[in-house]
This record gives C-alpha cells, structure tokens and sequence, in this order.
C-alpha cells in the first residue's frame, strides 16, 4: 500500500482506531521507560531508585506525569509567543508519525508503506525543526546554544545513519519494513551487518541526544540546553518526544538488524507472540542505551562532530561499496558476514585503542606540560 | 481530480512571492528563503507536468531530484557566504554589502 | 469529494505559509513558515502520487536545508546596533508590481494553454522503480556531474565559512 | 632492409636529439657520434642497396606504411617508398654526408657551437632522407621545411656575422615562396586525387582520372617549390649568399643533396609533369634560361664559393633541362655524378680556404699548386669531371643531357645547352687557374699548408668517385655491381634504355670541352689577368652587369624596398589612422565615455540588479508572448 492510497483511502475509522492503540501503548511505554531508566541507572549506580510510590515505586512515573500536568505552565517574557509555545508540538509529531510506519507485529501497524525505512529517515528529519524552535523562540542564550548544538549534531549524525540503514537496505532489496522483517526468518541481518548495526547504535544515540552524546542538554554545561525555559506540560511533552523517539528508534532498529517479529522463532505463534517478540527486542535495545549512558562519560562538542565526519561517515560509505561489491558479484553471504564482523571488530577495537592511549605529553603546553597530564 | 491547471496556478502564486520575497527583503537568510520558495515553485511545475503529461518517462520527477540536490548544495554554499558576510560586517544584510560599485 | 477539499486545504495553506515568509517581520518566524510552505508542497507532492519526490522534499528541504537555514539565523542573529532592522527594503512596491506582473503572465500562461497530452485531469502514479530508472539509467551522467556539483560546493561552503587566524 | 629504410634517417636524427641534448658536455663535444652515425649511415646504405636489389625488379616499388590518423572516412598513411630513383638519391646522399661529416671534424675544429653544427648537420641528413624516403606529398612536405631549416640554421651558423644572418634570412624566405607553391600545389593535387600517396597520384593521372588546366596549375605549384629549392630563375638568389655558411655545409647541402631536392621532386613526379599539357616546356625553359644565366655570371665572380655557386645552379639547370625532356635516366645519373664532383670542388675550396687562411678570393689566391698537392689535384680531377672531360663523370653524364637533348627537344635547345657546356667549361678552368696556378697574390696565400688528413681523405675519396662514377652508365659495369644494367636500365620512367655511346655526340661534347677550356687558358694564361682587364676595360658596361649578377639582387632590393615597403606604408597609414584611431579607439572612447555616464545605473546593491533582472524577464516572457501569439 502506498502512502497515497493509505491517505486518500476510506479506512480512516481503522486507522484512527489503530492510531488510538499506538499512542495508549506509547504512553504507557514512556512512563514506564522514566521509571525504567531511573531504575537502571541506579542499579549500574549500586542504588535503589524509586521505591516509594506504589510497589516497587512501579508508580513513580504516574506521579510524575500528574506533577508535570499540575505545574504553572511558565512563558518569559522575551520569548517569542508562537514560537515557543508550538515548538514541543513539532517535536512530536514526527516521532508519533514515524511509530504510524513501524510494523509491530506482520502486517500490523498504523500503515504498512512500500517506502516506509525512507519515510522513517525523512520524518526523523523534521524532528530537529522543533528542538530548533525551541531553542530559538526562547529568548534564552542557553537555550540558543542548545538549539545550535542540537542541530549541528543531528544533522551531522543523520548522514552514517542513513548511509548504514542504506547499506541494509541494499541486501533487504526493498525500503518496506514488513518485507525486512520478514526476509530475517533464519537469521537477523545483525549476523550478517554487525558493523552497520554498530554504525546504526551510535548514530542513535546522537540523534536521542543521549549520553555519551547528550551534548546539546548536558545540564552541567548549558543547563539543560533548548528546553532550559520550559515547564509543566510543555517540558513533559519533550519528555514524551524523547522517550518516544527512543522507543520508536529501538523498535525501528529491532525491525531491521533483530527481525522484528521474525526471528528467533518465526510469526508462526500469532500475533500475540509477534507483538512480544518485537516488544522485547525493543526493549533489549533500550536497555542497551541505559547501559551506554551509566558507562560513558560526555564528549565535548569538537570530539563529537570529528568523530561523525572522520570516522563513522568515512565507514558508512565504505560498508555500502563492501555491500555493493558483494551484490554486483554475488558472492556469498558468509564471506559478507565474517568481513562485517571483521570490519566491526577493527571499528570498536580502533575505538577502544583510541580511548585507552596515553596522552601525548610533548604536545601539551604551559603548565600541563610541568604536569604531565593532559588537559581535562 | 485536481487538474493541472490547480497546480500550475499554485506553482505561479508561489513564484510570484518569492520572487518579491528576493526583490524586496533586506536580510540575505530572507533572500535565501524566498530563493527557496522559487525553487520549489518550479519544481512543483516539473513534478506536475510528470505526472499528468508525462508519467512513462518520469522526467520531470528527476529533474524535481536535481532541483532538490542543487538546491541542497546552493543553500549550502549561500549561507556560507552569509556568515563570512556576517562576520566581515556585523550584519546579514544585502544591500550594505555595496562595495563592488564604481 | 475529499481529495478536492483537502488539496484546496493545503494549496491555501501553503500560499498562507509563503505569503508569510515573504511578509513576516520576525526572522524566525519566516523561517518557520518556510517550512510549513515546504512541507504544504511536499503533500501537493502526494496528491499527485509521487511519494518519492514528497518524502525527499521531507528529507532534503525540511531535514536539511531548513535546519541550515535556521542554524545561520542563530548565528546572524544579532546585527552591530543590536536593535532589530527594518526587514524590507524600500524597493519593496516595486518588486511587488514585478512579481505581480509575473504572477500575472504565469497564471494567463497556465489558464490559456491548452497542455498536450493531459491525460484527462487524473495524475498517473510513477513508480519508484521508474524513478530510480529514469535516474540512473536514462540521466546516469547528470546524476554523477551533480553528486560532484554537491561535493564541489560543500568543499566551497567550508572553505568560505572556515575561522581563519585573525577572524 | 629496405622495407626497413626508415632506420637510416632514423639513425642521424637520434644523433641529433642525441648531440643536441648532451654535445656541449660529451668529450670532444661529441663529433665522434656525428661520425659514427654519418658512418653507419653509410653502411645502412649498403644494407638496403642489397635488399632492394636482391627483391629483384618485380618487387620495386618497395613499400611499407603505416595509418597516422583517420578523419571520418578520410584515412592517412605515412610511410616510406623505395624505388630506383630512391636508391640514387639515399646513395649520394649518404655518401655526400659521410665524407662532409669526416671533413667537418678537421674544417671546423675550433670554431664556435662545434657541437650544434654537427647536430644540426645530423638533423639535416635525417631531415634528407626522411624526404627522399616519404611515400607521401604530406611527409615529403614535412621533410621538405625540416631541410629549409636546418639550412636556415646552417647559414647561419656564424650568427655573430651580419652577413650569415641575412644570408639565413634570405635563403629561408626566398625558399618559403616556392614552398607555398608547393604546399598549394600538394593540396591541389590532394583536392583532384583525394590522396596524398605519391604513388596513388601517379596512377590516378596516369588513368586519366585528373587533367586539364587544373592539373597544369597544381604541377605549376608544385614545380615552384622546385624552383624555389633547386635555386631556379628567378628564386636563384639565395643560394650564393648562402656562401656564409661553413664550406662543408655549401658541399652537402648546397651542392649536393638539399638543392637537388627540386630535381628529385620533379622526377618522382614526372609522369604527372608529362600528363600536365606544356609542363615540361616549362621545366626545361626554366633549367636552360638558369643554366645559361649562371655560368655567365660565374665568368665575373671573384669569390671562390660563388663561382661553384652559380656552378651548381647552373649545374641545376642542366638537370631541369634533362628532366624536361622527359628522360628521368639522364637527369638523376647528372644529380648523381654532379654530387660527388661539386662536393669535392666545394671540400677542395674548403681545404683552400683553410690552408690559405680565409682567404676566397681568386684575386687573392694563385700559386697554391706546389703548397697544397693533394688539393690541387683534388680540384683539378674535379673542375675536369665538372667541364666535362673524357672519361670522367661529369662526361658521362653532360652526354646523358645532351643526348636526351638531341632526341626530344630539338637543335635550339640542343645548340643553347651546348653554349652552357661551354660556360662551364670555361669559368671551371678559369677558377682552376686563378687559384692553383701561376704566384701567389697574397702574402697569406704564399704561407698556405696543405690542410690534415681528415680533410684530404675525404677528397681523395671523391675525387675517386669523381672519375669513376660515370663508368656505372654502361650495362656490363651495373651488372657487375648487382644491377640489372648500367643507369638507363636502372632508372626509367617507362622502358629501360640501354646505353650506347654515340661517338658523333662524345666528339662534339668533347669539343665544347676543349673550346671552353681552351678558352679560359688562353684568357688566364699562366694565372696572368692582364688579358682579362683588357676585355673588363673594353666592356665595362657588359662586365659591371655580369659582375652585379645582372642586377637581380638590386631589382629585388628595388621591388621591397620600393613597392612592397610603399605598399605597407599606406597599407599601415589605412591601419593606424583608419582602423586604430577611428574603428578601436573611437569604438574604446565611445564606450569609456558611455560607460562614464552609465556607470551611476551600478549602485553596488543586489537588490536593484535583482530587480531589473525579473522586471526584465517579465517584460521578455510578455513580448515573446506578444510575438508568438
């Protein structure tokens, strides 16, 4: 089904009822993703977190939510009115659009579209308009330097991730999401594109501006970043388009590099178990996030954008032409698996060695050369 | 059941704005804009004429493509020289910059 | 029915969003209505059933270009006096009557020709098959001059705008 | 070998590139290379005689080519061609340069540029063969202005003199009006045939395929190149002046291979001439009018290389005259023979004039007999083989002439040759007298030294050659050395004609000879001038005429100086006050002065610019619309 038919078709009353069930799920999923991740951290953190509210705190994240809905909803005096106040509108509704394209289980989401990975690329770019917005209609030079941050870095980032996705995309043959899903019945392209996998992961982490990447709301640094300024149900909002994003990212990389509803055990068990599957591939990639988050410490502004445009970019375009290669010669898969791996284990490895090095201490000058140590 | 007529009408409206976006605002980032608005006006001209005259041989849709891609690269190298602009005079404005005079 | 109502929606919306563009007196407020232009003619874009060339125009004008126009306004944004500047310049009135007179031939050329070919008012859907064939196949050479036009600038944009020692 | 042919130019012009990039630097400035090279040239020669001859008659024309470029449908070959007259000329030619390349190492020993003389000489012999080896008017037309350069640059050689440089100047130009002829010519030809090859024209004339007044007009081109490189009236003039080279250089290129690079052009075309209507009256008109006029002006020369200038082109003339009888046999065994006695008197002059300390004038010399032996007999073999004595060379070949003569053109032109036989005869003796006879007049003549062997082996070697070079016109002699008969059976245009010696034609030869010779002695008795003043002051008119060459050089000078330049002078009044003031300049004034007034329109701003830009192509898209309907 192509996108015009699914717009001008007459299935609307399916598809508001379908569209209704994504959102309650999403909802729910948010609110518990909160409690989640505080969770999580504190676990890496050797803490507790939330505990008191309902068992286990399992109701933190509600009450969170009715606090944030109660608060005075605060505009300065110099922001610009409709800038500001319709800048966490628009950074939700791409995240809301690109969970309609998601396939949740075979055959079932909002609308299934023969172009849906590049839909899913050209929404997720108009996210970064209302993070802009923001920063902008806020009068505020944190939120100014946020907004600037933001987009250098998405939009940076937004190229390996296309690129890496791409490269996938030439194996499936096809940009439908479902068809991806479905070629995975024996095994997961993560096997066979781990590099591209690892390449995907990052670039998402940029683009949810979550640690080590959180440049652009690093509280330390600008304060919050882009939505210093706001409060009460507009602040909840970018909460709401963040997490959601990071599901709907995680549901989207299950989709392409876990199989989605396919793999490990097939769609022959109903829906019910497609669902779960797709669910907790999800799932395992979120947590995977938290787990990046409570380990990595930030990397400053210059790190980050030479690592996109001289590292993860130059590797994206070499694994579509090792991809290319490969199906314009119709060599075997498995040839194509190990050299991916190889290729992923040389990435990470060039990373790790990188991290890991000593400082060079001829280089540095005035009184970190006395020292001996580098700069922080 | 739009005709071509609809398009090529809304494709002329916007032409026109942006044309007088270029002729009459001061700030480069606005004349950019209103380039854009140009841009698009054709293109939507080019992708109508596919669509309803020509669907078998899709041309106007690549040159839609290629207008996008120029597009691209134009905005690319015109805000560059914009913030050079900007940063040799303070301010973003086109008709400050009238230096190449007699 | 609905197909009529809602184009003439969104053309409406989008000259409303262009006009805006063209008259707003806040930078950023043109900016955004840029946008909302760009993205109104990505959806006449499906009316006409080209998918493709929409999500494009998602991707490359509301993805990329807008984000970079919105990027140089941060960093353009305060001028010497820093007191907001007139936006329009005085010749305003008459690039109004030139565009008015464009506007005015385009829409007589539009109305009075009668197009050859035009297969009854219905657009035909193009495949993004065809698409992809069309553009490597019968235009494979202006493809690559333009993905060498695209390097060819970026590498301009970043010499220009590049801090030189002194800036 | 001789599909191979191309090697032997290939050999001296990688010596040249050789020479030209490292002479300065190699050990005796690197005339061993040019040696080795002219040497082994030589030997190629042999090689390729052997080859050709052994392919036997039925295999000549010897062919090999190769496509250079293809123009749509047009395809161009270069290549090389080896027939009989080929061999004639690649055998003097690779003699001649041997022999003038040993000589140059003892003649130019000293001099300034040693080893940019040799390279260029090398460029030269190259530049010689490639043009006798082409098999295309195109190559050969390459050929043909690489050997007007290398002239040029040997003329000129001594540039420090101002009389070397205009020497060069003269013999570069006034070859280069002939060579426009030619190169119109080739064209003309190329335009009727649609071929280059040389060969493919010859039979698409012969088939009839081209005629008439065009092609009389194309060969009419062509043959001025002839004139122009054979130094024919009225293009004579170069070539005494071209003195001011090195005497070496006079023997080589202007005595033996360049200048008659006109007479091999002819004969390589002659059946086109002969298909061309009254061409061929033209050709010999030309060589009897030259031969004529330049043995009267030898008569009153006093320098000794003008004399074996005006010699040579008289001797050219003789060829033409041969050639225009249409007996192809004749004029090259005459270009043969002719070579090697006109190098050797050029050498012998060039050991004179060293041995006599650059001393050339025959009123300065005398007496050098007993001081230079091997010289003097030399000379004397070669002025004889040059007058015609039996049974040297020159003999042999003068009969050639003369009997072609006799057989197709007729008792006027037979009795005017014969008149030109006599010159030649008498300005030889003369010039033999005045320099190796009776005292010497100069102080520095009577100091003379017989000069080295370098210098004197080559002449022996020509002299030799001089005597028995003509013996090869008798079938037994041609045999013998693996031909399949004497020179007429060799070299035809279109059945072999076996010689025999017509012994009424011989005595009247010889008595021409004897006349002249005896002339000259009786007027130059014992080296004595008083005789010879006596005539000067009877006709002083006649002598001065003779002497200034017939004024020729003063009716050029004349018409440049006069016509042509008055003619430039108005042409550049027109240009300067006509084209330049009123055309460029006004045009440029106008405009600054427009642009003056029009330059407040650029106010700098974009904006405006911008604006005029749709107002205008609003204003375009209505008038096209108004236009169009």
């Amino acid at each position: 089904m192509t996108f015009g038919e699914a717009f001008f078709g007459m299935s609307w009353l399916d598809a508001i009822i379908r569209i209704v069930i994504v959102v309650l799920l999403m909802t729910v999923v948010v609110v518990y993703l909160t409690y989640g991740e505080r969770k999580v951290i504190a676990r890496f953190q050797m803490r507790l977190g939330p505990t008191r509210t309902g068992p286990a705190g399992l109701l933190q994240g509600v009450a969170d939510a009715l606090k944030l809905l109660c608060k005075e909803d605060v505009r300065p005096r110099n922001a610009d009115r409709w800038v500001f106040e319709f800048a966490p509108y628009l950074t939700f509704i791409p995240v809301f659009l690109v969970l309609a394209a998601l396939p949740f289980a075979r055959d079932w989401g909002v609308r299934n579209l023969a172009l849906g990975m590049f839909f899913v690329f050209a929404v997720l770019g108009l996210n970064i308009v209302g993070v802009l917005m923001a920063g902008l209609g806020s009068g505020n030079k944190y939120a100014l330097l946020g907004g600037v941050r933001a987009a250098a870095q998405m939009i940076s980032y937004e190229i390996p991730l296309v690129v890496a996705l791409l490269a996938v995309a030439m194996l499936a043959g096809t940009l439908d999401l479902n068809a991806i899903a479905a070629m995975q019945e024996s095994r997961p392209f993560v096997l066979v594109q781990p590099l591209a996998f690892v390449i995907f992961l990052t670039a998402v982490l940029s683009e949810l501006h979550r640690a080590p990447f959180d440049i652009p709301v690093a509280e330390s640094e600008i304060v919050g970043g882009y939505f210093v300024e706001y409060s009460g149900i507009r602040w909840s909002m970018f909460q709401l388009a963040e997490y959601a994003a990071l599901w709907a990212f995680s549901i989207f990389g299950a989709v392409v590099f876990l199989g989605g509803w396919q793999f490990p055990f097939g769609d022959d068990w109903g829906w019910w178990w497609q669902l779960i599957l797709t669910l907790v591939k999800s799932l395992l990639l979120i947590l995977l996030i938290f787990w990046v988050r409570a380990t990595l410490p930030r990397l400053r502004m210059d790190q980050l954008m030479s690592f996109c445009w001289k590292a993860l970019i130059e590797v994206s375009f070499a694994l579509l032409l090792v991809n290319g290669l490969f199906l314009y010669f119709g060599w075997s898969e498995i040839i194509l698996a190990v050299v991916n791996w190889a290729g992923a284990a040389a990435f990470l490895g060039a990373i790790y060695l990188r991290a890991i090095r000593k400082p060079a201490v001829e280089n540095l000058v005035g009184a970190y050369k006395h020292a001996g140590v580098s700069p922080p | 059941m739009v005709p071509l007529e609809n398009y090529l009408v809304l494709s002329a409206i916007l032409f026109a704005l942006g044309v007088y976006g270029v002729l009459s605002r001061r700030n480069a980032v606005l004349v950019l804009m209103s380039v854009e608005l140009m841009l698009n006006a054709v293109s939507l001209n080019f992708v109508a004429f596919a669509a309803h005259l020509d669907p078998d041989r899709a041309t106007g849709i690549v040159f839609a493509v290629f207008v996008i891609a120029v597009a691209a690269a134009e905005v690319g190298l015109a805000l560059a020289i914009v913030i050079r602009l900007f940063r040799n005079r303070s301010s973003a404005n086109v008709d400050e910059a009238a230096t190449l005079r007699w | 029915m609905i197909t009529e109502v809602l184009w003439w929606i969104v053309a409406a919306g989008v000259v409303g969003a262009s006009a805006g563009v063209v008259l707003s007196r806040s930078v950023v407020h043109a900016a955004i209505f840029l946008i909302l232009s760009l993205a109104g003619v990505g959806a006449i874009y499906l009316f006409l059933t080209v998918e493709f060339i929409a999500l494009v125009q998602f991707l490359i004008y509301g993805g990329a270009v807008t984000v970079l126009i919105l990027l140089a306004l941060m960093l353009t944004r305060m001028g010497a006096s820093g007191r907001p500047e007139p936006l329009t310049g005085a010749q305003a009135p008459f690039g109004a009557l030139v565009a008015a007179a464009l506007m005015a031939t385009l829409i007589g050329v539009a109305v009075a020709t009668a197009w050859p070919g035009d297969l009854g008012g219905s657009p035909t859907a193009i495949s993004i098959e065809r698409i992809g064939a069309a553009l490597f196949q019968n235009y494979g050479a202006p493809f690559i001059i333009m993905a060498a036009l695209l390097l060819v600038a970026f590498v301009g944009a970043i010499v220009i705008a590049r801090q030189e020692d002194g800036d | 070998m001789a599909e191979h042919a191309w090697i032997l130019a290939a050999v001296p012009a990688i010596a040249f590139l050789a020479l030209a990039a490292l002479g300065r630097r190699l050990p005796r400035q690197g005339d061993f290379l040019a040696v080795l090279a002219a040497a082994s040239g030589f030997g190629l020669f042999f090689a390729v005689l052997a080859s050709f001859l052994g392919r036997g008659e039925g295999a000549w024309p010897v062919l090999n080519a190769i496509e250079w470029t293809a123009i749509g449908d047009f395809r161009l070959n270069m290549g090389i061609a080896v027939d009989q007259i080929t061999i004639v000329m690649l055998a003097v030619v690779t003699t001649v340069a041997f022999m003038v390349n040993v000589f140059s190492v003892g003649y130019m020993k000293g001099e300034p540029r040693y080893w940019w003389y040799f390279a260029v000489l090398q460029l030269f012999v190259a530049s010689m063969l490639l043009l006798v080896l082409a098999d295309n008017l195109l190559l050969l037309y390459v050929a043909w202005e690489l050997v007007g350069l290398s002239s040029f640059l040997l003329i000129g050689h001594y540039w420090e003199r101002r009389s070397a440089v205009e020497a060069a100047k003269k013999a570069f130009i006034t070859t280069r009006v002939g060579d426009v002829g030619l190169l119109i010519g080739i064209i003309l030809l190329w335009k009727a045939t649609g071929t280059f090859n040389i060969l493919d024209i010859i039979h698409a004339v012969e088939a009839g395929e081209v005629g008439g007044t065009g092609l009389f007009v194309s060969v009419m081109f062509i043959f001025l190149g002839a004139m122009g490189k054979s130094a024919q009236l009225p293009f004579h003039v170069w070539l005494p002046d071209a003195m001011e080279g090195p005497t070496p250089v006079s023997a080589l290129i202007h005595a033996a291979t360049m200048v008659v690079a006109g007479v091999y052009l002819v004969a390589r075309l002659l059946p086109v001439f002969e298909a061309a209507g009254d061409a061929l009256l033209v050709v010999t008109a030309v060589g009897l009018i030259t031969a004529l006029f330049s043995g009267v002006v030898a008569f009153a020369q006093t320098d000794i290389k003008k004399v074996l200038a005006y010699s040579t082109v008289s001797q050219l003339g003789f060829m033409f005259v041969a050639l225009g009888a249409g007996v192809v046999s004749a004029g090259m065994f005459h270009l043969f023979t002719h070579a090697f006695f006109k190098a050797l008197l050029f050498l012998g002059a060039g050991s004179v004039i060293l041995g006599a300390h650059h001393r050339q004038e025959v009123g300065q010399l005398g007496g050098l007999w007993r001081r230079m032996p091997v010289t003097a007999a030399a000379f004397l073999v070669g002025s004889l083989a040059l007058a015609g004595l039996f049974p040297l060379a020159g003999f042999w070949s003068k009969d050639e002439i003369l009997h072609a003569v006799e057989g197709h053109r007729g008792a006027l032109v037979f009795a005017l040759i014969s008149l030109a036989s006599i010159m030649t005869a008498f300005y030889t003796t003369r010039l033999f007298i005045l320099t190796f006879l009776g005292k010497p007049r100069d102080a520095e003549a009577g100091h003379a030294r017989e000069t080295g062997a370098s210098m004197t082996g080559p002449l022996v070697f020509l002299a030799v050659l001089s005597v028995f070079a003509g013996f090869v016109v008798y079938g037994g002699v041609g045999e013998a050395l693996g031909f399949p008969g004497g020179f007429g059976e060799f070299v035809y245009l279109h059945h072999p004609e076996t010689f025999h010696i017509d012994w009424g034609l011989a005595g009247v030869s010889t008595a021409l000879f004897v006349i002249g010779v005896f002339g000259a002695g009786w007027l130059y008795r014992g080296g004595r001038l008083d005789r010879a003043a006596a005539l000067t002051a009877w006709q002083p008119k006649l002598y001065e005429m003779t002497r200034r060459k017939f004024y020729f050089d003063d009716l050029y000078q004349f018409l440049i100086d006069r016509v042509v330049l008055g003619f430039s002078y108005v042409v550049s009044w027109f240009d300067r006050f006509a084209v330049n003031d009123t055309g460029v300049d006004g045009s440029a004034t106008l405009t600054g002065y427009a642009g003056f007034l029009l330059k407040h329109l650029q106010t700098g701003r974009v904006p405006n610019y911008a604006l005029a830009i749709a107002a205008g192509v609003a204003a375009l898209i209505l008038v096209a619309l108004a236009a169009g309907g």
